[in-house]
């Protein structure tokens, strides 16, 4: 704050990278692959928490564009299975907790998140998860019509075809400023002393026997005692380099954002009559989304079916939206799980780490993500609120599957 | 005085009648065919809006969609619509329009004391700051942000007057995109050549370009009426094509005339959705703005927008306006504007010396050349500009009224953009030219470069006979009347940025200055993507369509690196912001979802059913539309005691034929029904092949090589195109055909004791208990109609389904009704078919919820031993057969008079805190004292007989329930089969 | 957005299918075991290249059809159906 | 049951005019290797098989393949039930017979706006030089399952009955505006076409 005072009568002069521009060493301790959320925060875990300073960050362009710089912002703690929700709760207070940690205003925004419901089937199943959160100590609270049209005075509960019979609200849910987030941990890590390296694609795993040794850029080989994996979308494709299949398909998930408009939505809002959610930026934008495409793809854009659906889900939901103008379409490529949970975890080849598997959830994870990836990095073991992420779940069945669909990422 | 006045008659309002109009509650008069932006120029309004950070004044600066500052709100009759570009507004009578982000007043802004403290308040200021103390962010801070951030403010009554809205799908072989020289060319060649071409033009009339050239009249003309005769070409004005998709498929937003709209019962716009085997990109050229410092300033004006205003509404941009360019084409509009007797104050213009420089001369109008514009005087108004030499020292002060600028012109290339163009960079015309592979489409005129109307109409011509060559058409010649030829052009200079004191804009939208790039640059935000996101810098309403360019310029020479090697911003959807109502289409509302009504729906009515959407279907809840539990029990109980009849004809029903039709039946559930025998139906599940359970349902056989199966009404669909998939691969060698044939049989349950007496009438068919068994099936005649007759019981009373045609739905019901009026049959609904299988411990999809193995719901008997079935590998793994898996029980509360709660969470009183399981479906019982339900449970059938809490803490309930098996009602099946 | 050439009902939305996966995932022969069917259920090549899928034309003919198409730009290189109906004639 | 039969309604005022068509239908699917033996039953009949995308017309039935291997007969309605008793037995071994008459409900559109009102929900090129007629498709239209056909005077709409009111309420306000006109019952006798195009 002062500093942007005395800045301000500098003529802004005296500002520095945020993050510094590395070039790499021959070799690290830790390599991690991917300057996404993930990837960034973990290696500030591993530097701040485990004091493993030997890292660095292959990212192949500019940090922070993947995903996290493509999604809709939503962060939340409201799942199914106990084992998530503690997860996700971890990672809720790290949000909280994360622009001092970091001295970058990531704009973290706890607004809540509203969950509407249309049908008793969902009611009761949004009660049992407000009820299990609550036994776990997370904050859920179910409200009613009345109590919704004082959050959302622009809802038509009734709209004619699924109406609204009421909501669960987390108020600790919210949004925050996506490429904060990144730009907060590059810098927060490349302080702490990690390399974050830009522009260098990792092209390929070196394999010795049954451990990892390193990855081929194209500026040269780049040993490291350690990789991981924070790729997203393209987790099997890097996989793949290490002769490794994935239970991971990559889908698109797409996003959209109206023209800005003065304050009209107070909270994040999720339909329940089809796929749709939406918040209203700082900057006055709506921003929101729908369902995946639902097939194999890393094409990063949008599609018009998508678009004509998720304006009609908002116009049945919020009407008055109507001549509000909708400004730009985009969409991310994710890695979506056979079961609709993340996987941290080891792989088969040893020193090499998996974090991915994030589906369309992975953003608010980002904290706990990286905290827990570290943790098995540092430890050789899984962190306790990460263990049941592990890859042998899926053969072993105790798949985490909050939505019941089964390996099927196409309706996840 | 001075500033903009109509001064003339122009192309779109010569000769109309004048309309009233409302700016800031001014009256204000303007013509039929102006747009607002027009008008108020024509009144001589030139401040028109505040900037998004520091609410500095802003004017008109384009005149078209491309415009960044002069958004208006429209307050129409539902509300007040937001951000509307004045530019593209057409002005109807009574229009009431005003200025965004300012408070109180446009002129008097309080916020503009963000201007005053802008140096504190550089790009990404909020990172920095607002961190402390801990609680302020949220609820002193981001509440300020927000509300000064937003541009215009929607508000709209809630009452479902629900404006039309429609979306059209298109056909053609083309589509041309752009009606200037080269799109006019182009369709022409292609309509010639037989194709079927949509030539889609955003602007109210064809001609581009040409419309600002008088030259071109004749052409232009001639190019329209031969369009109008080609029966292959439909010409769509005021459609703008707004996002490109891949596979030919293209979105367009075409805006309908008042006339269209009043025939169309008031449709504003329509979506159009156009598939096409090709496309010709002709969407010509945009200019750029130059940033030096005022140039926000109202009154600074792209000169092309000023050429518009002359040429379309006769209004001139002002009365001694001057002009500031880099480029040849950017004099015309000083030109027209003199020779409309508009004196002019100068030109300043960067190159030495250049062809059109010379004519402004001899037309008596000063050129200073080798200059630049260092600094605008005025604040809400243009008064006078400083210029410069090249090297930035003054030169002298000249006094203007108004400024034409322009940077040059570059491709209007959002479309080619979306669809994977390439940019090569053009030294000469200093711009990225967009190059796209022949599969994604083609380019033509100023959209790909070319310079001049008449090579732009001979590059789209070119274009359209390599379009016509590719789709087999061999382009018949065309005679048209001769191109006026291009006027020599002397080079262009490059020119981004005039450096000097005072803020310079790249996004006059965002407020988004050359200093804020280059502090991006300085704190490592260097790539032009970090850059954006970082400043805002082209993320506006306009996307930075005329200064966006000019930024990468400008970061470009901050990083001190090429600009190829910057680029350009990336392109995406919508090339204009569409409106949520316009993209949704009608399919919203009432309308967003079909209803599937039964063939039964008028009469459940009548009978004052309660309806519920289930998926798409709307069933009847409880025949009643009181709310509460009375009616749903009387029902249930109807049938407990008496009997009672529901309509299930919801249910998935598949035909099942074939030699291989047992075979097939035997791999896709996890039992047996190869054994079956004809004339008999046995309960089946499905499994996944990851093994958990996907569905149940009881299958029939009709004869050896043919079955129905029934699914649940919730997975019919799923279950239908998992059979199909694994018949058409898994399973391709078997003979099987499978029909989906759940509209056309109706079906109803009868259930309840005196269900046989009921049924016994209405068929031939001996139904007593010996001849016609639990799980019995005929096909029968069922009240003088072929039917089928079930005996099957999902109530747990003896119960029979009929199933007649759909068509015959109501002779049917009548009758039963009619058989089962001395037992007072009631007809019941989907409440009570839920208490009554509740009691009996059947599941529904609430079990069923994919999480779920048969083990865990009690059916592992069913599961054969025998051969492969689809699950039958992966249901054996440790994971799913663990002794701690939530199994399914009955649920009763130790005290009679509590109630259950579905969702509560199952806990012991030792540890309150750890869930064990949860309550899936609860009803008040029939049968027995008080709730009862079923739950899935921990090693839940280990634990019949204890005593758990079901806790509902969002509700603040407890309640002390007893675990029972979940076979609760009538365990024996004594009823069912009796 | 896809537009799949469908052998009989010619080019139609993706909006008219329902994608089913992977299509070089044979199911496993019965007594292969649980490795074989974890494998076959879970594990995903996943190619960001070309890739053959199952497509079921759930909106026109019902076939199921294997289709080639590459998942970064999207081109179809192929698409037929998977299992011929014998004898059918080809209509558009 | 059976409907006042009706000429076609002439090229009047309305610029969509929307009739039921009373009829049967049922749908005829030949076993592995036998369409043969299907085509050979029909022809005796009189009918002749169209190929996927088409459809066939005589003077008392319309005949329409969307599905490969996969025929809809459509009949003058006759008491429940007869339509299949005039089928089943003979396809037995050869062909599923299936009764689809209450499953399907049948409209014919006509007038001249009949493309412009349908290209507003149906995403199909219905171009008459690309649909000519004679064609036949399914497909989707205001989100529920249609089977097309373009007729020699109109367009055959088969939808599942439980979405048919949902398609006569869309196809009405679409077409308001280009004048809309229900019409009483129309016989598959009546499409034969007796009218060319
Ligand atoms: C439209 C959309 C909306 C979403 N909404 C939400 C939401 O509201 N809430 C939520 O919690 N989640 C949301 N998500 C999901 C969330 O964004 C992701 O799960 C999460 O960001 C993924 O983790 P990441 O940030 O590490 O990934 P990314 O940011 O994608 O990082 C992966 C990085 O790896 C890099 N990379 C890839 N290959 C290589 C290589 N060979 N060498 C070097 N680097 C490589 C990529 O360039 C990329 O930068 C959304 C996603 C999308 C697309
Ligand atoms: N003489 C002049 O005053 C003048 C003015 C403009 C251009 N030019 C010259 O004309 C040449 C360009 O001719 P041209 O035919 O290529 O372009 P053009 O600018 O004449 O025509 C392009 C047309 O495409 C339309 N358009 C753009 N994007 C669209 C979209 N997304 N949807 C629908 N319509 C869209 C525009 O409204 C415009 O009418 C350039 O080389 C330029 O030098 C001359
Ligand atoms: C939360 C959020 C808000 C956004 N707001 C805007 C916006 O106001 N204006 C804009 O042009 N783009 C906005 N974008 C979209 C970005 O411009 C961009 O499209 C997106 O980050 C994906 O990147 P890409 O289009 O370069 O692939 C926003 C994106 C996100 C994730
Ligand atoms: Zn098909």
């Amino acid at each position: 704050m002062w500093r942007l005072l005395r800045e301000g009568l500098r003529g802004q002069q005296g500002w520095t990278r945020a993050w510094s521009k590395a070039t790499p060493r021959p070799r690290y301790r830790v390599l991690i692959v991917g300057g996404g959320g993930h990837g960034l925060s973990t290696a500030f875990h591993l530097a701040s928490e485990h004091g493993i300073r030997d890292v660095a960050v292959l990212e192949r362009g500019p940090i922070g564009l993947g995903n996290v710089g493509r999604n809709t912002t939503i962060i939340r703690s409201n799942y199914f299975h106990p084992d998530n929700i503690r997860f996700y709760e971890l990672s809720l207070t790290l949000w909280e907790r994360l622009e001092r940690r970091l001295n970058f205003n990531a704009m973290v925004s706890q607004r809540g998140t509203l969950n509407l419901f249309h049908t008793e089937a969902q009611r009761d199943l949004f009660t049992r998860r407000a009820n299990q959160m609550r036994l776990l100590g997370v904050d859920a609270e179910a409200v009613d019509t009345s109590g919704i049209r004082r959050l959302v005075p622009l809802a038509d509960l009734d709209n004619g075809r699924y109406p609204v019979l009421g909501g669960f609200l987390q108020r600790r849910g919210g949004t925050v400023r996506h490429d904060a987030v990144a730009w907060g941990y590059a810098r927060a890590a490349s302080a702490a002393g990690v390399d974050i390296i830009e522009h260098c694609e990792v092209t390929g795993l070196r394999i010795s026997g049954s451990r990892v040794s390193g990855v081929e850029t194209p500026g040269g080989f780049i040993a490291a005692d350690t990789v991981c994996l924070a790729v997203a979308g393209h987790s099997s494709h890097l996989a793949a380099m290490a002769g490794l299949k994935l239970p991971i398909e990559s889908h698109v998930l797409q996003a959209f954002v109206s023209e800005p408009v003065k304050p009209l939505l107070d909270v994040v809002l999720t339909y329940g009559a089809g796929h749709f959610y939406i918040s209203q930026s700082d900057k006055g934008g709506l921003v929101f989304g729908g369902a995946i495409d639902g097939y194999n793809t890393y094409a990063q854009r949008g599609t018009l079916p998508m678009a004509e659906e998720v304006a009609a889900a908002a116009m049945t939901l919020l009407p008055p939206l109507a001549r509000l103008k909708v400004l730009r379409q985009w969409g991310g490529v994710m890695d979506m799980s056979m079961d609709g949970s993340p996987i941290i975890s080891k792989t088969p080849i040893e020193g090499l780490v998996l974090n991915g598997g994030w589906c369309y959830g992975g953003f608010k994870a980002i904290p706990a993500g990286g905290l827990t990836t570290a943790h098995l990095i540092a430890h050789g073991a899984p962190h306790p609120a990460a263990a049941h992420l592990d890859l042998g779940r899926f053969a072993a069945g105790r798949t985490v599957d909050e939505r019941g669909v089964g390996p099927s990422p196409y309706l996840h | 005085m001075g500033g903009p006045a109509r001064i003339g008659p122009g192309m779109l309002t010569a000769g109309s009648r004048p309309l009233h109009f409302r700016f800031d509650g001014r009256e204000l008069q303007g013509l039929a065919g102006d747009t607002l932006a027009s008008a108020l120029l024509a009144n001589g309004v030139l401040q028109v809006g505040r900037s998004f950070k520091y609410h500095r004044p802003r004017g008109i600066v384009t005149a078209g969609p491309e415009e960044p500052c002069a958004l208006v709100d429209v307050i129409g009759l539902h509300g007040r619509e937001p951000n509307v570009p004045a530019s593209t507004l057409p002005l109807s009578e009574g229009l009431t329009a005003e200025s965004q982000n300012r408070w109180p007043s446009l002129r008097l802004d309080v916020r503009s004391l963000a201007d005053r403290l802008a140096r504190f308040l550089p790009a990404g200021f909020y990172y920095k700051t607002f961190m402390s103390p801990g609680w302020a962010w949220e609820r002193l801070y981001e509440p300020l942000i927000r509300r000064a951030a937003g541009l215009g403010r929607l508000s709209a009554d809630l009452e479902p007057h629900a404006d039309p809205a429609e979306t059209v799908h298109d056909h053609a072989d083309v589509l041309v995109v752009g009606a200037g020289a080269a799109g006019l060319a182009a369709a022409c060649r292609l309509g010639g050549a037989g194709l079927r071409v949509i030539l889609a033009e955003q602007d109210v009339l064809c001609g581009g370009g040409t419309l600002l050239d008088e030259r071109w009249t004749q052409w232009r003309n001639a190019l329209r009426a031969r369009l109008e005769q080609l029966p292959t070409v439909r010409c769509l004005t005021r459609t703008a094509v707004l996002g490109a998709y891949g596979h030919g498929v293209f979105g367009a937003l075409e805006t309908l005339s008042a006339d269209e709209s009043a025939r169309f019962g008031g449709l504003r716009e329509r979506f159009r959705v156009m598939r096409v085997r090709r496309v010709l990109l002709a969407t010509g050229v945009l200019e750029r703005l130059i940033a030096f410092p005022g140039n926000d300033v109202p009154g600074v004006m792209l000169a092309g927008a000023a050429l518009r205003y002359l040429r379309r509404y006769g209004v001139a941009a002002g009365r001694r306006p001057a002009l500031f360019a880099n480029n040849d084409e950017a004099y015309e509009a000083l030109f027209a504007l003199a020779a409309a007797g508009v004196h002019c104050a100068g030109v300043i213009d960067p190159r030495p010396d250049s062809r059109p420089a010379a004519r402004a001369r001899a037309l008596g109008i000063p050129v200073h050349g080798a200059a630049l514009v260092g600094a605008v005087d005025g604040r809400h108004q243009v008064r006078a500009v400083t210029i410069t030499e090249l090297d930035g020292r003054p030169r002298f002060v000249l006094e203007a009224d108004g400024l034409l600028i322009s940077g040059g012109q570059l491709p209007a290339s959002a479309l080619a953009g979306q669809l994977g163009a390439t940019l090569e960079w053009h030294e000469g015309q200093a711009a990225f030219i967009p190059q796209l592979a022949a599969a994604s489409g083609h380019i033509a005129g100023g959209a790909r470069g070319v310079c001049g109307l008449a090579a732009a109409a001979a590059d789209g011509d070119a274009a359209a006979c390599a379009v016509a060559a590719e789709l087999g058409r061999s382009a018949a010649a065309l005679d048209l009347p001769p191109v006026p030829a291009d006027p020599e052009a002397t080079a262009l200079r490059p020119l981004w940025e005039v450096r000097g004191r005072g803020k310079a804009f790249v996004d006059l939208q965002n407020d988004v200055t050359t200093d804020d790039i280059r502090l991006a640059v300085r704190e490592g935000y260097e790539h032009l993507e970090h850059m954006k996101r970082y400043t805002t810098f082209g993320m506006a309403t306009d996307q930075g369509r005329i200064g966006g360019l000019v930024g990468c310029a400008v970061l470009a020479e901050a990083r001190g690196v090429p600009l190829s090697e910057v680029g350009a911003l990336r392109e995406r959807p919508f090339t204009q912001p569409v409106p949520f109502a316009a993209l949704a289409g009608a399919e919203v509302r009432g309308h967003f979802r079909p209803r599937r009504r039964l063939a039964l729906h008028a009469w459940h009515e009548s009978a004052g059913a309660t309806f519920v959407s289930a998926g798409l279907w709307l069933r009847p809840l409880v025949y009643s539309r009181e709310p509460g539990w009375a009616p749903v029990l009387a029902e249930a109980r109807a049938v407990r005691e008496r009997v009672g009849i529901t309509d299930v004809s919801t249910l998935g029903k598949i035909d099942v034929q074939g030699p291989d039709a047992a075979r097939f039946l035997d791999l896709m559930y996890a039992n047996t029904f190869s054994t079956v025998a004809v004339g008999r139906a046995r309960y089946g599940i499905m499994l996944r092949e990851d093994g958990l359970l996907l569905d149940d349902g009881t299958t029939s056989r009709l004869a050896a090589g043919h079955f129905i199966i029934t699914t649940t009404t919730a997975n019919s669909a799923a279950v239908l195109e998992h059979l199909e998939f694994h018949l058409q691969s898994t399973c391709a060698a078997l003979d099987v055909v499978l029909t989906d044939i759940a509209d056309q049989w109706a079906q109803f349950a009868v259930a309840g004791p005196r269900a046989r007496e009921v049924v016994a009438p209405l068929t031939a068919l001996d139904i007593s208990k010996e001849a016609f068994p639990f799980m019995a099936v005929a096909e029968t005649t069922l009240a003088g109609v072929p039917g089928r007759l079930f005996r099957i019981s999902f109530s747990g009373e003896l119960a029979y389904e009929l199933a007649v045609p759909a068509t015959e739905a109501l002779a049917v019901w009548s009758a039963l009704l009619e058989s089962g009026a001395r037992f007072d049959i009631r007809p019941y609904g989907l409440d009570a078919l839920n208490t009554l299988r509740i009691e009996k411990g059947h599941i529904t999809t609430a079990e069923l919820n994919g999480n779920t193995t048969a083990e865990d719901l009690g059916l592992q008997r069913l599961l054969k031993k025998q051969g492969d079935f689809i699950g039958r590998t992966l249901a054996q793994r440790a994971g799913l057969n663990a002794g701690e898996r939530l199994q399914l029980v009955g649920v009763r509360p130790a005290a009679r008079s509590a109630r259950l709660r579905n969702g509560s969470q199952l806990v012991s009183p030792a540890a309150p805190g750890m869930s064990l399981g949860y309550l899936t479906s609860a009803t008040p019982s029939i049968e027995f004292d008080g709730w009862v339900g079923l739950a899935l449970l921990s090693a839940g059938r280990q634990r019949i007989g204890e005593r758990l809490l079901a806790r509902s803490p969002v509700h603040a309930e407890e309640v002390e329930v007893q675990i029972l098996s979940a076979h609760m009602l009538d365990p024996e099946n004594t009823r069912v089969r009796s | 957005m896809l537009r799949i050439p469908c052998p009989w009902c010619g080019l139609r939305d993706e909006s008219e299918f329902r994608y089913r996966g992977d299509a070089g995932r044979p199911r496993p022969a019965a007594e292969a075991g649980l490795d074989a069917f974890n494998t076959h259920v879970y594990e995903r090549d996943n190619p960001r290249d070309w890739h053959t899928e199952w497509w079921l034309h759930i909106a026109g003919c019902r076939r199921l059809l294997r289709v080639v198409r590459h998942t970064l730009t999207h081109e179809i290189r192929s698409v037929e159906a998977a299992s011929q109906p014998q004898g059918a004639e080809r209509g558009r | 049951m059976s409907a006042p039969e009706r000429e076609l309604p002439g090229e009047a005022a309305a610029g969509t005019r929307c009739a039921p068509v009373g009829t049967d239908i049922i749908e005829l699917t030949p076993f592995r290797e036998r369409t043969h033996v299907l085509k050979a039953l029909a022809a005796r009949r009189g009918l002749a098989l169209p190929a996927t995308g088409w459809l066939a017309i005589t003077r008392e039935t319309l005949l329409l393949c969307v599905r490969p291997e996969r025929w809809l007969l459509l009949t003058a309605p006759a008491p429940p039930g007869a339509a299949l008793a005039a089928w089943r037995p003979a396809c037995a071994g050869c062909a599923a017979a299936i009764e689809l008459t209450a499953g399907l409900t049948a409209l014919h559109l006509a007038g001249p706006a009949v493309r412009e009102v349908l290209a507003r929900g149906c995403r199909l090129d219905l171009h008459p030089e690309v649909f000519v007629p004679g064609s036949a498709a399914a497909t989707t239209m205001a989100q529920v399952s249609v089977t097309l056909g373009a007729l020699p005077g109109g367009w055959l709409l088969l939808t599942p009955s439980s979405t048919a009111q949902h398609l006569r309420e869309w196809l009405a306000a679409t077409a308001r505006p280009f004048g809309f006109a229900p019409d009483a019952m129309l016989s598959v006798s009546s499409l034969s076409g007796e009218r060319a195009p």
